[in-house]
Formats: structure tokens, C-alpha cells, sequence
């Protein structure tokens, strides 16, 4: 885009407004006056269309074609959604405008948060994360409140994660001020009960799990788990990256969880936007509500809604009220599913996982050969000992096969691992053609074609050479 | 209603026997008993897409937003408010641009090969907000300005192993609050840097050596900093100088960069997105090259594919927590991405005039809003400090009545700072903080200047 | 002020000087003198962007749109109007892909290898339309109904070599003022048919043998029309029998091609086109396979590429005017590509079961309107024929006023017919012609039927 | 995508509304109703999305890049007109609701309709015709109404066309009831003045011309034409499909026409659709304003506006008012330009056209070798006759550069003609690189590549069998 800037050339116009026209010296008090302007790009609006146009022709999306990418949940995200986010009464509302003018906003937020209270089982829910991980740290953060007024004396000071944990927890964990204590999987790919006995004391202050896991399996023994965890005073904190697994079918609040992020741009239908923006809320059991960042919208007896900060708010944890508008798509996805059709989502994700998986079972090794739920893991390890070939030469095979790859090298404890999630937008004919495409990859691993990919916009990226000759910027590009 | 699942019942039936299961319970037999639910959740039915968007319209309705243009009586609110939050023009090729499905449907680009567009894009954000910062890098965003501020804290406290962080009261309070927030876990140790008549004064409090010196430029009350003054102080302390910079006002001001900055954050929402009731926003991140590897967040690089083409890619992942798990120097996952595009496509559809031209008509407007003010009889400044992209002014009467006064002759006045309604920023006194962008016509500011008269009487 | 022109005048000079010119003017020497223009063309200077929009929105404010969907008041009328436009719900996926850029900006697909996408999305629509009609070929698309209507008596007079076209009565009359106005150059001869109560009545007219029969099925009125009785008719003559159909209603009733039509024509806006004040709307034409070399329009055909593919083309472009010129069937040339995309995304989203379920909902609101205002003194049924579509009925006033008086009430009462306004179709004598689509609501309905009463008293 | 159906899947939902749920067989009458439904593809939403989503990156487009195709006026159109057009207060009105309602409309059209009539130098308008070709009929049809009333005994019966005519201009003579007599062009490429002589008599109804014509080149003898057609009678009919070429330089009703059409799609912003919609007002001189198509809006003294019918109006030549969302685009179109912007577009468009075309002077051939106004042909009958590469294959060339190609095969009286028009939206660097790709593939004639296109979706398209084995429908597909 750089190179078709043009000095003096533009794009820009801006409301006629009749205003005088103090020039900058008049207007800008001397020593703060910028000498030259920012340089930035010169384009006609033809160009920088033309550009972005361009651009979003060597872009892979949900819209294009599956998307199977493991813990990710890339399903189709309705375009209703779109249409209720861009109405002007919710999209032009400034975030300190009185409640009196945002009842309408205040009345979805409070609708939205008991819907997802339901959904999970809890009692009360902020809406101000704006991604997973910032409900991971926030929900950390209540964990920690709740001991400092439990046990202010000696608060515990580790939280434990299983080994198979995504990395955002130990990231949130270190972020929160605790230790981390890794519990290992045992050799069904779940939890290992004993070993977590063994390292539970009074110095934990919780766990943070996800359920299903990220091997896509059930953790049967939660309710186990999490007497364990009571036990010694410790909470239990839910990472609700899989909810989709479950909707409708069993409840976080159920398996005895204290605390509960979910990711609205996983499970309800807010489109990940190339990396975000999502929405992390986060909800929780009567006795730590009184933790939950502040405000927090509510209701009151007339019917109008006001802001208000709980009794013993950790604080703010946005600048605002969240990620108001991708809010209003999971508001708008609930009330387009309704009850039944959340679990209709839970049954069809986890239906499509196992059929793909039953597919794919004689072709790829299963490190856990046991129904799934909502994804499942299979590893390239057999193929890289026989042919060479290794789980990233399978995913992008597959990029060339017109679809997007699974997830890669993650769970950590699988080598070569492909964790694969079809969603449940995704038809059985879409599944047959992404098993078809999988199953002919590992046939075709003897002869594997190390050029791979070959139809995509560029050919494999040198990712060794970014990070040793970084160019952060156009501007620190070699000079030619 | 409409199910976004597509499977038919005989398509259910075919799968469920491929797998030998004969029904869809049995899918989650290995989910003990006790915790399945017995009743379905008890949510509203099903809507169809209709009834969807008529009842979100209802709520939609029950809203006063800022869509005034002085146009059409009763179409909202002509906005005068800003702290942090403004209401600018959104171009429609921006729109159009960021609404691209591609870019909207598509996830964190990790796949490199499929993923050229986002990468590219992002590479371009990077580069134009380092140009505005005037340092070297920036990251690929945060979720908004206030947590862009908490992550320099924790840079500021990794690079220099301390853990005092010393924030101007000028700063935005919910920056401050989140700040606040997140040292519980940091263990960052805040003392908080008071103004004098609008300039944070950064004499030694006495206390620890700090990491970092936080200030915003122009600041929470729209005064100008004297960056070079704070760059003396975080020197003498040996700390690092964190600016929390406005990117429109950046358009006529020394860029931080150029005046010491080693971290730069802002607050991205001026640049291709909507007031949005607040998010989702965009948190603008910069730093010298030193500070690199301890940069939260994606970051993208140029590099070359097999044939020697031009190719972009997330580079130095070995920072982020999917690699570095508890040692990353963030836990940011997902991010702002599409924000961050729409920053971009702004940000040269203005190109170097527009993006001046943008900040010489919001100093223009704030300016006529101001003395046209000032005139009214009672209405005395806040703070004597020069001011540019906003100013606060003092008023005869509680600041939150007249918000809600004004709201019925057609204007969001501003942001009440004190007064009976506890207003934003109660520290600062009773007070209204008033913005007015390039949006603000003269008719506009004179009829709402002519309210405030009625108003105040 | 946006300028999409983005020549610098340092660009402007380079470029001149390349071409040994000094000016631009001298770009136009070749126009002579005397016919140059001495003086810039007397328009307003021209406007940014913003201030277009807020004038485009200052016009938009100043009509009534039918947006009401009894959600908030005063947010537009509740719309019982049908006559040939009618207010269907447009899905947000239809609306998505109809918008996408590419769709949007190409033209005329004249390079099929660049082309596929527009190329296969009408294939698609040629085959639904064909099937909607019961026919073999539908082309890809024309203007409206109306030119439709039109082209499909060009297309029988050069079957039949004939001049004569006797027109249904019940046939919009918007489009029977088009084949009247084309037939001055045609040289076709037009003979009116008149309705017996809300049914034409085929008699023959003692007039030369017609080259057509042009019905409407359901008619103006919304009455369901004898196809076979037409069909015997055209037999009788010799004639092809031209069915205007309403491809919604098509929901539900037997299709034409079935009932004996030759030709099919309707208006495609129910199908993913919002009201849009009558433009743009969509031609839909289909025929028997005997008559595809005197198809008017584009059609696109299957066939491969070099490598076997299959692929999609423009094709028997022999009949087109770029190729034969005064021998072509038709001028058309540009057409309502987009709309037709639109269509058929929106068919297929509605599918074999949404398109009936649609029908069906249509006419259940329109029955269940239709008795309530009966129920009202005074309110009677214009013809006894009985209506699926839409229906007429004689009120005790002047339907004109009525209309008036009713949108004060928040509705679009219907279209009148005759009445001091002289509204359209004058001829069927004073009434109201009523519509209710699927987005009315039983709530909707009793309000209009109450607020219809109040008017009437 | 009749593939991807499968019976019983939806994508469908209707507004609930309470009615009473009566059958098929209660609300149609015996006879009427259908044994079995109308067969249409039963998708998911996911599905549909996803096929048009990957049928759009089969799609070339002005938003992707260049597409000088001649006559066509391929120009960015900029975003804000899609932002009108989609205005509540504009889309969602009814054609027939009274004009009380549609004051705004009404307003709308009139200050088109006067600005249109501005910049074509005439004096009243119609905004009724939905396209060129449908303009050029309306005008026809006003030229013989013209004549029925001036010259009812003997009214002529034949209009003069140039052999450089657009194949619509015929094709709308003989549908207006005359006969096309054909005026060949001289050696500079305009129509040859005394051969027309010859042609006229008191039997011509008038003459269709562009100007600058279909070779890009001006007329300069318009006024002398002007004079002998108005001396026997006739009348001037201004294709203005080439207007682009002269706004706010020279104007038709300055020149001589009496009647002109707009095509608003090509030179007033209204995106092409894939073919359409566009928008094709008539203007004509005050003494044809009788005849217009009516209803045509008008503005009263107290400000109001309603519609009225011209005294000898030929009648309606749409089902409604026109185009409307499209003459709403052009609005703001002419809004956004102002005077001065539009001469800006004239005098960019013929700079970009000259500059190319001197660019490739040197290697193409150049029928008609002097400065060209927005458009300019170039003949590929050296290539062909050297080397056997024809125009088409200079086109198909072109493709796989990454630019749309020119038009090929037109204007007749060109052997291997490439007409190409770059318009004013492409910057200098754009134009610049086009220059170069046609330069390229002339020199690479020697050893042209006959498969090409290579990098565009579908190889070379066989047009023939398409032709030969005729499959207009999926249902006509051969049975596998
Ligand atoms: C299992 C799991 N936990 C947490 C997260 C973090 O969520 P986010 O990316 O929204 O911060 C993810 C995201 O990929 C995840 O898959
Ligand atoms: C010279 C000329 N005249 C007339 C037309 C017909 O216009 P339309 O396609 O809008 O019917 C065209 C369109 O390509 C043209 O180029």
C-alpha cells in the first residue's frame, strides 16, 4: 500500500462546518506544534479500496469454507448478528451517556448476563472482559479477592493447571500473582485424580480446567475433582473456550465449577474478526458476585436499569463496559436459538467430531481412542516415523485442499498433534469432503509433497527469517 | 426457528449409525448422569431472524444515541461528550472495508499461507501507528486504550525489574481503575500523580524507585503535558516514560516518540469505529525496538515465501503464552484485529493532510465550543492549562443535571465530573468535560451553547 | 471536495508533458470553439461525503417509508399496499451477498474465465425461475415486470408473425400502459379484454388473430384467473398465452408452464428487493425451449473450460444487438444482473419448503385481513372472484382520502383505485386494493383494521 | 449449489405473527393449488454464504482492480452512494404511496432531473428508463411521436445510424418502428459528412450519434451534421453512453441533439451489478417535453412537489418511476462532484485515455492515429497477421495480469479492435502498469502463449459447445 501513496493525492473530505479557521500556530501553544506532519499513506479512496479488496482475496475465512481449527470453534456466524450490531441505536450510543439514555443498552446487558447465567449454571456474570483470556485474569482476580477476605492471613499463593491446559491459563495465572502448578493427564487424557490429591493443600487457591478438555475428551471425575478442591478451600475456575460442547446438555455451575469465562466469540456467535475482537464474560456463584468488576448493570423494581458497583469489586477491568456491540451479536444469537436450540448446537458439534472422527481413526494415529465431544486430537506421529511427514505438512496439504487446518502442536502433550473441531454449522457433505481430504493426505504421506502449499496465495513462509531479520514496519525494511 | 445447524433428521439418523449410537443422547453418555440436565435451559424459544432484529430494534429504540447531525429534530443526540470516547465520521469506504467477510469471518492468522490479507493489513496498522507514536514498533493491538496502559505497566516493570508505577492524575480514571485492577495480580505498586491546575506535577513522592511514569497527552481534562518534563522526571528516577497519547490530536502534535517516549498507548476507537456504547475499541501499542521482546500481543513481520515473494507473518511467537505459557509477557490470545483493520484503512484513507486536517478541525470546533462557553455568564474554566482536544469548564448548577437537561434539547452536553450524580472523575471537582469534533458544525455549537443558556438559567 | 479523480497536478503536469501538451484544456481542442463551454456548469460546488449524506438523509427524512413493523411508533407505516410492489422481508444473508463488491461492481460478464461467479449465480437463477414458471429456459433477467410483460409480446409477435395482443383487463395497469407505450413502435396491436367480475372473460373479439394472450395469474385484483380457460382460448386463436405470474404466489399454485403458458413473465422484487420506490426490480421471463432464439436478454449457458471443468458463458449471443444489430430480438443490453443475484440467493434461502411456507403465510395474512375488513359496515368486496395475492374492496368514502387519512394512523392503507385522487386503475371503479404480506402480524392487522374503522366513521 | 441441498435442510424463518393457521386447501381454491411444491436447493444459511462467498473470489470486479473496457465506463464507484441508496427513508418506500408521503423522493428526482439537464444542455428530462438501451428507445419513441404530430400525413420512416454504432442503436430503431439507414465513417474516423448528405431527405426521422464516438473521437463536424438533419426535418438523437468524455467541457444540447440519453451507470457513479442495474434518463429539448413518458414529478410554487403527465406523453416506459435507488446513487454523485468536479472527471478520463494510448502507439496498430478523447481503439491485425495473435487473445492475455481486458470485437469497423478505457479513477501508476502489460504482451506475440488464461478460475471457456449443446438450466443438464 506504501508504494501507491502519492504526495498530495487523497482520499479524505470532511463536513462543511462554517467554523473560523484558526490556523495550528493559533491553536496549538508553541513547543507543542509538530514541524512536519505524521507521514502516512497518500491513496485515492479507488486505491485503498481497491487495495483492501485485493487483500481479502489472499484471506482465508469461516465464510469461504470449514474451518476446523481445534478449540477455536469457527462456526458460521448468522448474518443477523451483523444487522442487529449496526443498528444506530445501539452502535452510536457514547459509553457515558447517562443510563437514562441507554435503557435500552442497560435492559440487554442484564437479559444477556442472565442468559448466560443459565447457560452455565452460575449466579452472576460481568460482562466487561473482552476476550478469553481477559475473563481468565479477571476471574483470577476474584479467586484472589475471595481469599484475601477469606484468608487474609495466609492467602494461598498456586493455582493448578493440567498439563493439556491452554496457554493463556498459566499466562493468566502468572498475571494474577500465583504460581502454577501442572497436574498431569493420565493415560485416559484426563485429569489424573491421584496426582492432583497429591499436590492439593491449603497454599492452592484453585484450578483452572477446561470440560471438556482440550483433548476434547469429558473429564468424568469433576465432580470428584472438585470435592477435592472445596476440600482444601480452593475454587474451581472454568475455561469456557469448549462450552460448545455442552449447551443444554450439563452446566459448569452443575459439575461444581466457582467460576466460569466464556467465549462469546467461540460459542455465541461473534465473529472472531481476524483475531478479535470477542467477548470474555465472566460469571460466578452468589457468594462472589460481590467480586465482579463494576459497574455492573441491573435492574430495578420500576423496570428501569441503572449501573452499579458491587459491594467489593476487584474494579475495572475495561475502559468501558466491555465489547458492547459483540455482546449484542451473542444477544441476538441466544434469542435466535432459544433453549432447544443451544443444545441442537451442543448434540450436532459434537455428532460432526465424532463422525470425523470415526472416519479418520484407521488413517491417523488417536492418542485417546475414545469418543469426544466437541473436537477431538489425532497425532501425525505414526506418519512422521514412517514417512516423514509431520503434522504441519498435514495442515497445510490441507490447505491446498481448499480448507483450512486444524489446530497444531497444541495439546502439548500429543506429539504432532492435529486437534480438529468441525463445528456443528458444517453439513455432513462439507464433513465427508474434509474426511475424504484428510484420509487421501495420509495415503498419500509416502509420496508427501514437501512444496505444500501450492494453491494457496503464497507458497509456505519463511517464519525462521522473520524472526531473525525482523522488519516490524515498513519502515524498517531494508533500504533497496 | 432459524437453526443454524443444518443437519436434517435423516442425516442425523445415517450419522448416528455410522457411529453405531441410536440416539443423540448417547453422545454425551460419558457425561455422568448427575450433571446432565434434567429440563432444557430455561431460555425464551427459538425467534426467527425477524422477530430477532424487531426485538433488538425495541431495545435499539429505548436508546437516545448521538446520530444528531443537526439534521432531522429527534433523530438523537448532537454529541458533545468525549473523554476517551469520540464521535467522529466513519467514511464508508472504511465501512465497507472493514466489513469485508473475509476479514471479519477469518480467525488469528496462523496459518500464514491463507492468511496474507489480515497479515498484510496488520503489518500496515503497525507501521502507521508507529509512525503516529514516533517509535519503532507496535504491536498488532490490544483490547482497548485502558488495558494498552496496564500491559505497558507490566513492560515497564519487566524491563526495569521494578515494580512502583507512578500514574498522573491526568490520566483517563478507568485507566487508572484498571490499572488499579490488575496490579492486585501484578504486584505493580501505583501512586498516583496529582495535577496542578491541569499538569501533573512529578516531584518526588518520596517512595520507591519506579519502573514507569504514566501520562496522557493531551491529558483526561484535554490539557497539553509538558512531555519533555515528564521525560526529566522519569530520568532522574531511572524509570521508563509511558504516554497515553490521543491519535487524532497526534495529527498537530509532537509525536511522543520524539519527546521521550518509551512506550506509547492509546486509545484506537477515533480512527473507523463507532462510539459503540464502548467496545469493542482498539488499544494502539508502541515501543522502542529494546522493548520488542517483551511487546504484548500479536506481531506481525515481513518475510518471504518458498519463491522469494514478499510474505507477512506473526513472528516472535516464542513471546506469546500458546509457546511461553507462564513466561509469556502477556496473556492476550484475541485480540482487536478487526479494529485494528478498520484503524488502518483510516488512517490512510486520511493519509498524512487528512489526518492533520482532522486535527486542526477538532481543535477548531473544541476551540469555538470553548470560548462560545466561556461567554455564558457562570461558566468559568477548570483548569487555566491550555487544552486541545477537549476542555472542562466549571457551570452555575449541579454538571449532572445539566447532562440531563440538555439531553432534552437535543444534545449529550458532555461528561459530568462530579456533582449529585457522582459524575466520572469526581476528583477533578464539580465540572462538565466538553469535546467537539470535526463533525461539529458553527450552527450546531451555537444551538447548543443556546441550549446551555436556557438550560442554566 | 472528494475528489475521485486521484491525479496530483504534479501527476497532471508529467503526464501532459508526455504528451507534449501544456493544459488540460488542450486535452479539448478538438472541440470546436464555439460549442466549449464558457462558464463551469451552474451546480452547487460539491460537497464532502458527510454533507452528502446528511442531504440525502434530509430527502429520506422527508418521506414515509413503510419501515413500521409495529415496533416503535413514528418509526414509518405499517405497509398493506401490494399492486405489483410488495413488503417482504429481505434476510440479512441475502443482503450480504447481494452487497458483496464483487457482485456489485463488475459488468456484463463479456470475459466468462473472470467471470464465474455472476456467470454461475445466474445460471442459478435461470434454473429456479424456470422452475418456478414450469418452463424449459428462463433468460438472466430484465427492467421489471412491466418490460417483461413487454418483451414477451415482441417474442410472439415474431413466433407468430402477428400483430395482434389482447391483454387481460386484469392486467396491472401500469403494465398495459407500457405494452401500449412500446407498441407504437412495435407496430403490435393492443386489444383489451375486460374483467366479469375480477375474471377475464376470453370471448373472442372479432379482432385479427393475436400473435398473444397476455393473462395474469393472480390479477391486479388479486383474483385467481381460469389459465385453462386462457390456455383454450390462445388454442382457439392460434395465439402463444402469456402468463404474468407472481412468482410468490407460485408458492402455492399450479405453475403456469403447466396450465399450458408459452411465456411466463413476473416481477422478481419479492424476492430479496426491498420497495425501493419502484427501482430497481427484476424482469423475470421464461418460455418454452422452442422459443429460446427469440429469448430477449442475456442468457447463460453450461459448457467446460479447456481442462473439462465446467464453467458457465454468456451464450447464443447471436441473438444479442452487439452481434446483430437491427435482426436482434431485443435491445436490451444492460440489465438487473444484481437483483437477479439477489433473487436467486433468496431463493435458495428460502428453498423448496420456505418458498411454500412463504405463499401460504402471504395468504393467510391477506384472508385474514380481508375478513376482518369486511366485518367493518359499509366495507365490501369489489369483485366476487375469489384472491390469494391481494384484494380489492369498495369503502364508504373516497379511497383516496382514505389513504391519507390512514397513513396519519401510522398505515399504508393500500393502493386506491379511482376516487376523486384518480388513483390507479381508475377503470375497476372506486376501491382499495389491500396487501398483507408474511410480515404482518395478527397485532399489526387488528390495529389497521381498527385505525380503518376510525377513518371510516 | 444444487449439490449442496438436501431435503428437509432450511436456511428460512418468517416473522411469527399469531394468524390463524389455515391449509393450503382452505385458502386456495380447488384447481388452483399445486400437487407438489416448486423444487428449489435446500441449504443451509452456512452453505449459501459459503457458495456465493467462493463464487464473489471467481468474480473480477472494479473493486479488485482496472477494467478498461471500452464504452463501458468501468470507474470506482465510491461507497458513500451504496450508503444512500440503502437509506430506510429511501429503500423502504412504496412506489404507489401518495406523494404527501414521498416529498423527499419527489425532491430527490426533480434536482436530479435539473441537474442532469444542466450538464446535457437541455431542458426537461425523463428518469423513467432503466437502462441505455431502454433510454434510447424512449427517445425514438419521443422522435416519432415528434413527427405523428408535426408531420401526420407523411411521417418519416427511417433513422440514420454511423456504421461505429453500439449494436443497441440499431436494435432500438427497428423496435421503434423505423429502419436503419447506415452512414459509413470517413478516414478520420467520424461520420462522413457528405455520404450523409447523400442519405438525407424528408424520410429520416433523425440521426443516433455519440459524440465523442464509439472510436473515441469527436465529432468535430457536429455542428454542419446538426444543421442538415434539422434542415430535413430530423432530429438529433445524442448517445450518451460516452458522456463521460465531455462534462462540463461541451454539452449536447450546445451541439445541436435534441434528444439525449444518460447512461447513469456508466458516468454517474451506479455500479454496473454484473450487468446491471443502471439507470438511463432521457433529456430532451423544450419542444419534445410534451412528449416524455409520465408520470414525471414536478415542483409547485409553494414549494410542494406532486406528479403530472406531459400533454402528449407517450406513455410509461416503466412499471414505475425508474431505477430509483440508482438515480438516488447518482444524486449523491452529482452531489459530491459539483460543477467543478465533474469537468475534473472529464478532463482526467481523456488525460488517462491519450497517455495510454500514446503509450501503446508504438506497439499496436493505430487505425485512427490523432488524440482521442476518454476512450481510444487499437487494433491487433498487425499481431494477427504477423504472428496469428488476435485481439481475443490480447485480451485473454491481459487477464492473466491481474487487469480486466478492453473491449474486444467492437466497433465493427476495426479489424481486431481493442477498445480500451481506462477512465479517471485509475491513478497514473495504475494506467502505468497497464501500459506496460499490453506493451509486454505485444512484444511476447512472437511466442504467445495460446492457453492462455492460466491464472484466472477457469481456463479458456468454450463458447462454441456452450452454443452447440445448449444447457440454459441445471434441469437440462445430460443425465450422468
Ligand atoms: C482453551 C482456550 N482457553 C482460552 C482461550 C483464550 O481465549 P481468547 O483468545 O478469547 O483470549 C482459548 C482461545 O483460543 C482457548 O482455546
Ligand atoms: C455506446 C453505447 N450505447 C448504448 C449502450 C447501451 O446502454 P445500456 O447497456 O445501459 O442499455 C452502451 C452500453 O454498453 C454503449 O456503450
Amino acid at each position: 500500500m506504501f508504494e501507491l501513496s502519492s504526495p498530495g493525492r487523497r482520499s479524505w473530505s470532511f463536513r462543511s462546518t462554517d467554523l473560523p479557521e484558526w490556523d495550528a500556530a493559533e491553536l496549538v501553544p508553541a513547543g507543542h506544534l509538530a514541524d512536519e506532519p505524521v507521514p502516512l499513506p497518500e491513496l485515492s479512496e479507488r486505491d485503498l479500496v481497491a487495495h483492501h479488496t485485493r487483500l481479502t482475496h489472499r484471506q482465508y475465512s469461516v465464510d469461504l469454507g470449514a474451518y476446523p481449527l481445534g478449540s477455536c470453534t469457527m462456526k458460521y456466524n448468522p448474518k443477523l448478528a451483523d444487522a442487529a450490531a449496526a443498528m444506530p441505536g445501539l452502535a452510536s450510543v457514547h459509553p457515558m451517556a447517562p443510563a437514562q439514555l441507554t435503557q435500552g443498552w442497560l435492559e440487554l446487558l442484564v437479559e444477556l448476563g442472565l442468559a448466560l447465567g443459565e447457560v452455565t449454571g452460575m449466579d452472576a456474570v460481568t460482562l466487561q472482559p473482552p476476550a478469553g483470556a481477559a475473563g481468565e485474569l479477571t476471574g483470577l482476580l476474584i479467586m484472589r479477592a475471595h481469599h484475601a477476605a477469606e484468608r487474609p492471613d495466609r492467602p494461598p499463593t498456586k493455582v493448578v493447571i493440567p498439563d493439556s491446559a491452554h496457554g493463556t491459563n498459566p499466562a493468566s495465572v502468572t498475571l494474577a500473582g500465583y504460581s502454577v502448578v501442572t497436574v498431569p493427564s493420565d493415560d485416559r487424557g484426563c485429569v489424573d485424580v491421584a496426582a492432583l490429591r497429591a499436590v492439593l493443600d491449603d497454599d492452592v487457591a484453585g484450578i483452572m480446567l477446561t470440560n471438556p478438555n482440550t483433548l476434547g475428551l469429558f473429564e468424568e471425575d469433576i465432580a470428584e475433582i472438585a470435592g477435592a478442591v472445596h476440600d482444601v478451600g480452593g475454587l474451581l475456575y472454568y475455561d469456557g473456550a469448549n462450552l460448545n460442547a455442552i449447551l443444554g446438555v450439563t452446566r459448569p455451575g452443575d459439575m461444581g465449577f466457582d467460576i466460569v469465562h466464556l467465549n462469546l466469540h467461540k460459542t455465541f456467535a461473534v465473529p472472531h474478526g481476524g483475531g478479535g475482537p470477542g467477548a470474555g464474560p465472566v460469571a460466578v456463584t452468589e457468594r462472589l458476585a460481590r467480586y465482579l468488576p463494576g459497574p455492573v448493570p441491573v435492574r430495578d423494581a420500576d423496570g428501569s436499569y441503572r449501573w452499579t458497583t458491587p459491594s467489593r469489586s476487584i474494579g475495572r477491568v475495561h475502559g468501558w463496559h466491555g465489547n458492547a456491540l459483540a455482546l449484542a451479536r451473542a444477544y441476538a444469537y441466544v434469542l435466535a436459538s432459544g433453549g432447544d436450540g443451544l443444545r441442537r448446537v451442543a448434540e450436532a458439534a459434537v455428532l460432526n467430531a465424532n463422525w470425523l472422527r470415526q472416519r479418520l481413526r484407521d488413517h491417523y494415529d488417536v492418542p485417546f481412542d475414545r469418543p469426544c465431544m466437541h473436537e477431538f486430537v489425532v497425532s501425525a506421529a505414526g506418519l512422521r516415523r514412517r514417512h516423514g511427514v509431520k503434522a504441519i505438512d498435514v495442515a497445510k496439504r490441507l490447505l491446498d485442499e481448499g480448507f483450512h487446518a486444524p489446530t497444531v502442536a497444541f495439546p502439548l502433550i500429543v506429539e504432532e498433534a492435529l486437534m480438529i473441531e468441525p463445528t456443528e454449522t458444517e453439513s455432513p457433505q462439507t464433513l465427508a469432503a474434509l474426511g475424504e481430504a484428510l484420509v487421501r493426505i495420509a495415503a498419500e504421506a509416502p509420496s508427501e509433497d514437501p512444496g505444500a502449499p501450492r494453491n494457496t496465495p503464497v507458497g509456505r513462509v519463511d517464519e525462521v527469517r522473520a524472526a531473525r531479520r525482523l522488519i516490524p514496519t515498513y519502515d524498517a525494511r531494508p533500504r533497496a | 426457528m432459524p437453526s443454524y445447524v443444518p443437519h436434517t433428521d435423516a442425516e442425523i439418523e445415517a450419522m448416528l449409525a455410522f457411529l453405531g449410537l441410536s440416539s443423540l443422547d448417547e453422545l454425551f453418555s460419558v457425561v455422568p448422569e448427575a450433571l446432565r440436565l434434567a429440563a432444557p435451559l430455561a431460555l425464551p424459544d427459538a425467534l426467527s431472524e425477524a422477530d430477532v432484529l424487531a426485538e433488538v430494534e425495541r431495545l435499539a429504540g429505548a436508546n437516545v444515541p448521538c446520530t444528531g447531525r443537526g439534521v432531522a429534530p429527534g433523530a438523537g443526540l448532537v454529541c458533545f461528550a468525549g473523554a476517551g470516547a469520540y464521535d467522529h465520521e466513519v467514511p464508508e469506504a472504511v465501512r465497507a472495508m472493514a466489513s469485508r467477510s473475509e476479514y471479519v469471518t477469518a480467525y488469528t492468522p496462523y496459518q500464514a499461507e491463507v492468511a496474507q490479507g489480515v497479515l498484510q493489513a496488520l503489518f500496515e496498522y503497525q507501521t502507521m501507528v508507529a509512525r503516529l507514536a514516533g517509535l519503532e514498533v507496535s504491536n498488532a493491538s490490544l483490547y482497548d486504550g485502558a488495558s494498552a496502559c496496564v500491559e505497558a505497566a507490566n513492560l515497564a516493570s519487566a524491563a526495569t525489574g521494578r515494580r512502583g508505577i507512578r500514574v498522573s492524575r491526568g490520566v483517563h480514571p478507568h485507566w487508572r481503575q484498571a490499572l488499579r485492577t490488575f496490579a492486585a495480580g501484578s504486584g505493580s505498586e501505583l501512586s498516583e500523580v496529582a495535577l496542578v491546575d491541569g499538569h501533573t506535577s512529578w516531584d518526588d513522592d518520596g517512595g520507591p524507585a519506579p519502573a514507569a511514569l504514566v501520562v496522557q497527552y493531551p491529558n483526561f481534562l484535554g490539557c497539553l503535558e509538558d512531555l519533555s518534563a515528564a521525560r526529566r522526571a522519569a530520568d532522574a528516577a531511572g524509570a521508563l516514560l509511558v504516554v497515553a497519547f490521543d491519535p487524532v490530536a497526534a495529527g498537530l502534535l509532537v509525536p511522543p516518540g520524539a519527546r521521550g517516549a518509551d512506550v506509547v498507548v492509546g486509545e484506537g476507537q477515533p480512527f473507523g469505529t463507532a462510539l459503540s456504547f464502548g467496545g469493542p475499541y482498539l488499544g494502539l501499542f508502541a515501543c522502542r525496538l529494546e522493548h520488542v521482546r517483551r511487546l504484548p500481543g500479536r506481531l506481525v513481520g515481513e518475510t518471504v515465501d518458498v519463491e522469494g515473494r514478499t510474505a507477512y507473518v506473526s513472528t516472535l511467537r516464542t513471546r506469546e503464552q500458546d509457546i511461553r505459557r507462564e513466561r509469556a509477557s502477556s496473556n492476550v490470545c484475541t485480540n482487536q484485529t478487526l479494529i485494528a483493520v478498520a484503524c488502518a484503512v483510516q488512517l490512510a484513507w486520511l493519509g498524512t493532510s487528512g489526518l492533520r486536517e482532522l486535527a486542526l478541525r477538532c481543535a477548531r470546533a473544541t476551540r469555538y465550543t470553548r470560548e462560545s462557553l466561556l461567554a455564558l455568564e457562570g461558566v468559568e474554566p477548570l483548569v487555566g492549562a491550555p487544552t486541545l482536544r477537549e476542555f472542562a469548564v466549571r457551570l452555575p448548577a449541579d454538571p449532572t443535571v445539566v447532562v440531563d437537561r440538555m439531553a432534552d434539547e437535543g444534545f449529550l452536553a458532555g461528561v459530568a465530573l462530579g456533582g449529585d450524580g457522582a459524575g466520572a472523575g469526581a476528583e477533578y471537582g464539580e465540572g462538565l468535560l466538553v469535546a467537539a469534533t470535526e463533525r461539529r458544525t458553527r450552527a450546531e455549537i451555537d444551538a447548543y451553547v443556546a441550549a446551555m443558556d436556557k438550560v442554566l438559567r
